[in-house]
């Protein structure tokens, strides 16, 4: 019954080509007198151009980063978590392990300064 | 204690995930970057010497059939461990002339190759998709390692991009084919598995993930630009270690999960992606002037070889591809070692060819190597890389694939042009500048000149152990 | 009861958007943003096996496929960061110092 | 490994171990160049150490054993084709090995006193060790195909050591002449070897020689020729000697051992080897006899005339080449073998003899030079020497040796293998064959031989002998002669146990008959033939006693008469004047022997002119419209090809992906057909 889904795989392949051929025609076809405003995409408003001026704080974009992954590693922690009576022992080993692992990582970044914004963070060396 | 006995199949693995974390402890504590060298270097041994043992150890699967340890695996880790070993060695020197020498380099490195060795063992889809992305995450980092040069940032984030969006198809191959037989391990899905057009599908995407990594036309677009923009020993990491293990883990797919499978004809599908690739690459290679990217392009031009004894498809053409990677391993650390040489002494965009006109007698230890390396390369006997080739048209003689060998033949001759440029312009051409260059150091100097002894050990066939070599790889099949 | 096929199709059609988002976007974000709408794609389509199979193994591989994705997306924002430090644009076609 | 094993691959070994070391530590160190006695040391090893084996192997190996033959790996198994780098130790190899490495070793051992100034010191002794492995390979290679690597092998060292001194393009040129007139011969002899091949299906000396009931007669004859061809080139004879004479330009000691005792005799190796191929076609021996004739006589009448102290012993040693090809064609395997042992020792001594000389000429010069005296003067020109004996004894006594024992003047190693050549031609003149023809050239090389002993004698005495010319030749030379002076021990060693080889190395082969008519029995004291006998498949020689005693006296009194005539004329010194008197005695002659029969003028406008013309014309245009286009047009198109698919890598991350969902649909499209 999975042949059911042979259309599926052909409808992708046509958008893709389908996309690709009006790519191309509209190019072809059409008239090609950039500017620049043209050329400018629309990305909601936002110029992809950025100024220096409207940076963000790094810092923002650290703490973001950050919480992303510490965030979403904790996703192996709810199955064990809902588990934890039946899985033994072992498992709580392995996930012992594993929340070291994120910690090292978590002091690695405390240590370098990554969520110090007083000062700027830096993988310096010397 | 079943976690142990486990553990122990994975340990090369292991022993480098633990020194990667210890190191990146020591690099959080700030300790002296010659301290990390140094625990790298040994924690690297140990694994090497461990994935020798493993060499000769019995087969089998661990951890819940998710990685296989024991024969063309166990060659898999023992070559990652091997490479990164080498490219480890030589980068200290350089990473410190260029004056980009973080501590967390060598963490990276030993976290990258965790996930090389996991890619290389792996014998369920999850273990593969978790090795490939543990070490594509890492060589994303260190592809930008060259700061406030913008092709150091530009290399790697063409390097991340791509390689996410091909990991994209990677994964929907990998959901496709677990659709269709409701399974991972590779030894369920070549049990469970007919040829229906989703698993079909989903082979053919996992394949192009497996494209991307080895760098195959057309997916290989990444590779020159990321190659060119790397700090040239991680180039040599990149294009040997995390090739090595895309290359045997593609072995293991192929020879473990689908050759059982009625009416999957890859043959075909690799055979044409050989063709390409060996004729692009070398194509191009033709025309470039930086040595760097030139081997960039010739390092394409490899893996179109070695999909030569892919589409093969027998055990001699697998283990004609094991030797190759080997071969390919230890030439390809060795010209990149040279080319770093040269390169530290003077700036980073130092890997022009016409720069290397007469530097062939600077320090003539440096340049017989890089000829050695070269001539290897160009598969000319008696050096390994002769021996390498020969396995894999051989085999694919042998399996009926004379035009396909044919073509590798004559662009492998192609090939000769600009592998010969450099040796031309090393020891043919005046220098239209005097270069002083640094003395080696003994570390760097030693360990190039090893790789030069092994090329040429390997390349001799009757009287060394190559034979052994063989012998053992083809006992995998 | 939805059939899976309903669900492939909507893993498909998102897939497709999110690739031809990375062809034609030329923001560097976006182009990361789509790669990620792509991967999550896929894990529709991985629930939906597993729950169609009756297997967690789908499952289990979501997870590890998020967690990747969060990987990627983290390495990928920092090295734009890199990037828009050097060039002041996050714009891909004008990031072409090495071609040829 | 049984120990013949171990000792062949000693042998052949080390050479190749002291080149690899010398060449390799020299090509990457610079301190290691400048280190001459550890290079001196380790070149002269890997040759002694390999003469001691060979003397080792030789007492062990008794006349009538039959050939060991040591394999080490099979080289080439294509087809039918099956080559093994294996080595054969029987009597004939041993004697070419002993000698090789002997002469080679003190050859080494002179070079050291010899090259010691020269900056290229490590380059010299590793050509001059891969010169001896090569010339190993070639006399103990169990097939042809190895002795074919061997000859190759020997070419170019030779090739290498007479352009040494390569910044002089004379020298290069030399070089090069000799490389493309070898290259004649070998192309005949690789036609010779397919032809074999052909026969047989092997190349192992044992198949070829146990089967030759498969040739014919048109194939004996062809094969025989195409060989001998080969020799010619590389043992310089007629058509092909003039590149040796050139050779002179390299090396002195490199003259001693390549152009004079060890390569060029690989010719007659050769045909040695292969004498029970060649006794089955006469027209073949008959054409190498009237060759060697032919070469013996012109070149010993070259040689008359010349005044190029080395430029005479080459053609000396092309005259006495002659003489053996003589004796190989009438039968004379053994003599043959025999003369080139005794030449080997009396030729390398006087090389050598000749380069201590003009090792001391050069030294005058340098001196005079540093005292500010503008002298230009030849150092190997005889006409500015004279009276060397006082001031380099040693020299002179052993070139005096040598002189006499080339000259054929009994007990003296040349009297008795000359002699017995003599006696086989004399004998093959008898025989029903072409008898006449052979007597003719038996006329010959007793005309040779009294050439041979005046003009060495004429040499000897015009350098050795009266006053020291060069003071009074060249305006400012005065007390040059104060600088004379012997060379040191290194360089006057070698020549005192090549001289002492000079002089009893005839013993060996003292012919039976002269014991057996005082004692009236069969006598054995001939020790070259019973060791020869299972290789080479000489004549017999048939004449009565009386006969061969009289031959022998003729030989001498001819060979007498010469030294008496020369004493009389050069005994003083006078190379001018008595040159002068030989001049309006012999007329017309001396004007076409010094002109060297024109041979050069005739290779000159027969094949290097019009070639060069041809590829001035023809080909030049031809290369530069056709060849060159044609390559221009493949490596052009190939290159364009690269050019036009590198752009299609814009550096755009987007025109990537592009590629890369195409490469998707691509693979797409193969798997689901």
């Amino acid at each position: 019954m999975l042949e059911n889904y042979i259309p599926i795989i052909v409808l992708f392949g046509i958008a893709i080509v389908l996309a690709i051929i009006l790519m191309s025609l509209s190019r072809l076809l059409g008239p090609y007198r950039p500017n620049k405003n043209k050329l400018n995409p629309y990305e909601s408003g936002m110029d992809p151009v950025g100024q220096a001026k409207e940076r963000y704080s790094i810092g923002f974009y650290l703490v973001a980063m950050e919480f992303i992954v510490f965030d979403l590693e904790v996703i192996f922690l709810y199955p064990w978590a809902v588990g934890f009576l039946d899985l033994g022992l072992e498992a709580f080993f392995a996930m012992t392990i594993f929340i070291v692992i994120l910690f090292i990582g978590l002091w690695y970044t405390l240590k370098i300064g990554t969520l110090d914004f007083s000062m700027k963070p830096t993988l310096a060396n010397r | 204690m079943d976690y142990l006995y486990d553990l122990n199949t994975f340990l090369p693995a292991t022993i480098m995930a633990a020194a990667g974390l210890v190191a990146i402890l020591m690099a959080a504590y700030k300790a002296r970057i010659g301290n990390i060298f140094n625990f790298t270097i040994v924690a690297l041994v140990m694994a090497l010497a461990v994935s020798i043992r493993d060499l000769f150890g019995p087969d089998g699967t661990a951890f819940f059939d998710m990685i296989a340890y024991g024969g063309t695996a166990a060659f898999g880790a023992f070559l990652v461990t091997l490479g990164t070993l080498f490219c480890v060695v030589i980068s200290r020197d350089y990473l410190e002339a260029i004056d980009h020498h973080y501590r967390e380099v060598y963490a990276m490195i030993l976290f990258g190759s965790t996930g090389m060795v996991g890619l290389a063992v792996s014998n369920d889809l999850i273990m593969l998709f978790l090795g490939v992305e543990t070490m594509s995450i890492c060589l994303y980092v260190l592809a930008g390692l060259i700061k406030g040069e913008k092709i150091g940032a530009e290399s790697a984030l063409k390097y991340v991009l791509l390689g996410a969006f091909s990991t994209g198809f990677l994964l929907y191959g990998i959901a496709l084919i677990y659709g269709a037989t409701g399974a991972t391990s590779y030894a369920v899905v070549a049990g469970a598995a007919e040829a229906t057009p989703l698993f079909l599908a989903g082979t053919a995407l996992l394949l192009v993930g497996f494209f991307f990594k080895i760098s195959a036309v057309p997916f290989h677009m990444w590779t020159p630009d990321v190659y060119q923009g790397t700090p040239t020993t991680l180039t040599a990491y990149f294009a040997t270690a995390s090739k090595a293990a895309s290359f045997i883990a593609l072995v293991l797919v192929l020879s473990r999960m689908i050759p059982e499978i009625e009416g999957v004809e890859l043959t075909q599908l690799l055979q044409v992606i050989a063709i390409l690739t060996m004729i692009v690459g070398n194509l191009i290679a033709l025309v470039q002037d930086n040595v760097k990217r030139m081997l960039a392009y010739s390092s394409i031009a490899h893996a179109g070889y070695i999909l030569v004894g892919l589409a093969a498809g027998t055990p001699e053409g697998y283990t004609g591809v094991l030797y190759y990677l080997f071969a390919y391993t230890i030439m390809n650390i060795g010209a990149f070692g040279v080319i770093a040489y040269y390169e530290r002494n003077h700036a980073l965009d130092f890997t022009d060819v016409h720069n290397y006109a007469g530097l062939g007698y600077k320090f003539p230890v440096m340049g017989v190597l890089l000829s050695v390396f070269l001539f290897s390369l160009i598969g000319i006997p008696p050096f390994v890389g002769f021996l390498g080739k020969y396995y894999v048209f051989a085999a694919a003689v042998n399996a009926g694939l004379v035009t396909l060998a044919v073509i590798g033949v004559l662009a492998s001759a192609a090939s000769v042009f600009y592998y010969l440029r450099v040796m031309v312009y090393l020891y043919f051409r005046e220098p239209h500048k005097e270069y002083q260059l640094v003395r080696p150091g003994a570390l760097f100097k030693y360990s190039l000149i090893l790789l030069g002894i092994l090329t040429l050990w390997y390349g001799i066939e009757p009287i060394f152990p190559t034979d052994s070599l063989i012998e053992l790889i083809s006992t995998y099949y | 009861m939805v059939e899976i096929d309903w669900y492939l199709a909507l893993s498909a059609i998102l897939f497709t958007i999110g690739a031809l988002g990375v062809l034609i976007r030329r923001n560097a974000v976006v182009v990361l943003m789509c790669i990620e709408l792509m991967l999550n794609a896929v894990n529709i389509s991985l629930v939906s096996f597993a729950s169609y199979h009756g297997d967690i193994t789908g499952q289990i591989l979501v997870f590890f496929s998020l967690s990747v994705a969060a990987a990627e997306a983290v390495v990928g924002l920092a090295i734009i960061i890199a990037i828009f430090r050097n060039n002041l644009s996050v714009d891909i076609t004008r990031i072409n110092l090495l071609r040829w | 490994m049984d120990l013949s094993t171990a000792l062949v691959c000693l042998i052949i070994g080390l050479p190749l171990a002291g080149f690899f070391i010398n060449g390799v530590l020299g090509l990457i160190s610079s301190s290691y160049r400048e280190n001459k006695p550890l290079i001196g040391t380790i070149a002269n090893v890997a040759v002694f150490a390999p003469f001691l084996i060979a003397l080792y192997l030789f007492f062990n190996h008794s006349a009538d054993a039959s050939a060991v033959v040591v394999t080490l790996f099979t080289w080439i198994d294509v087809g039918t084709l099956t080559v093994d780098i294996a080595y054969r130790i029987d009597q004939l190899s041993l004697l070419m090995v002993l000698v090789v490495t002997g002469v080679g070793a003190f050859i080494h051992l002179y070079s050291i006193g010899y090259m010691g100034h020269d900056p290229g010191y490590w380059k010299f002794f590793a050509y001059l060790n891969l010169f001896i492995f090569a010339m190993l390979n070639l006399v103990m290679g169990n097939n042809l195909l190895l002795l074919f690597l061997g000859w190759e092998g020997v070419g170019l060292c030779s090739y290498l050591l007479i352009g040494f001194w390569y910044k002089d393009m004379a020298k290069s040129d030399a070089a090069k002449k000799a490389f493309i007139y070898n290259r004649v011969g070998d192309f005949a002899f690789l036609i010779g070897m397919f032809m074999v091949f052909q026969t047989v299906g092997s190349l192992d000396f044992d198949v070829i020689l146990g089967n030759l009931e498969a040739f014919s007669s048109e194939y004996l004859f062809w094969i025989g020729l195409l060989f001998f061809i080969g020799a010619t080139g590389k043992s310089a004879q007629i058509p092909l000697f003039v590149w040796l004479p050139d050779a002179m330009a390299g090396p002195t000691s490199v003259s001693a051992l390549i152009h004079a005792a060890t390569m060029v005799t690989s010719g007659i190796y050769l045909i040695t080897r292969l004498s029970e191929m060649y006794v089955l076609s006469p027209e073949v021996m008959l054409i190498v006899s009237v060759i060697g004739g032919l070469t013996a006589i012109v070149a010993a009448t070259i040689a008359l005339t010349q005044n190029d102290i080395k430029r005479v012993l080459a053609y000396s040693t092309v005259s006495q080449l002659g003489y053996m090809f003589l004796a190989l064609g009438a039968g004379g395997f053994t003599a043959a073998m025999f003369h080139v042992v005794t030449h080997a020792f009396f030729k390398a001594c006087l090389f050598l003899g000749s380069g201590s000389v003009i090792h001391t000429m050069e030294h005058v010069g340098e001196k005079l030079k540093k005292e500010g005296k503008e002298v230009d003067f030849d150092p190997q020109d005889i006409r500015f020497m004279g009276g060397l004996r006082k001031s380099m004894p040693s020299t002179y006594k052993t070139f005096l040796i040598a002189t006499i024992a080339i000259a054929g003047i009994p007990p003296l190693a040349g009297f008795f293998s000359k002699d017995e050549i003599l006696m086989h031609a004399f004998s093959a003149g008898l025989g029903e064959y072409a008898g006449s023809l052979y007597m003719i050239l038996w006329g010959v090389g007793i005309a040779t031989a009294f050439l041979t002993a005046f003009y060495m004698f004429r040499l000897t005495f015009s350098t050795f002998h009266g006053k020291f010319k060069l003071p009074e030749k060249v305006k400012e030379a005065s007390g040059a002669e104060s600088h004379l002076h012997e060379s040191p021990v290194s360089m006057t060693l070698p020549l005192w146990v090549l001289a002492v080889a000079s002089v009893i190395g005839g013993f060996m082969g003292i012919p039976n008959f002269v014991v057996e008519t005082f004692t009236g029995q069969t006598a054995n004291i001939n020790l070259l033939h019973p060791w020869l006998d299972t290789i080479a498949a000489d004549y017999p020689i048939v004449m009565g006693k009386a006969v061969e005693w009289l031959l022998m006296g003729l030989a001498v009194a001819i060979a007498a008469g010469a030294v008496w005539i020369a004493w009389k004329m050069y005994g003083e010194g006078r190379v001018e004047e008595s040159d002068a008197v030989v001049t309006a005695k012999t007329g017309v002659f001396y004007k076409v022997w010094q002109e060297k029969y024109n041979f050069d003028e005739f290779y000159e406008a027969l094949v290097v002119r019009p070639v060069v013309r041809f590829s001035d014309r023809v080909l030049a245009v031809f290369d530069m419209k056709v060849v060159d286009g044609f390559v221009n047009a493949v490596g052009g198109t190939v290159r364009l090809f690269g050019s036009l698919i590198r752009y299609v890598q814009s550096g755009v991350i987007s025109s990537y992906a592009l590629y890369l969902v195409i490469g998707v649909i691509l693979v797409m499209a193969m798997m689901l057909s």
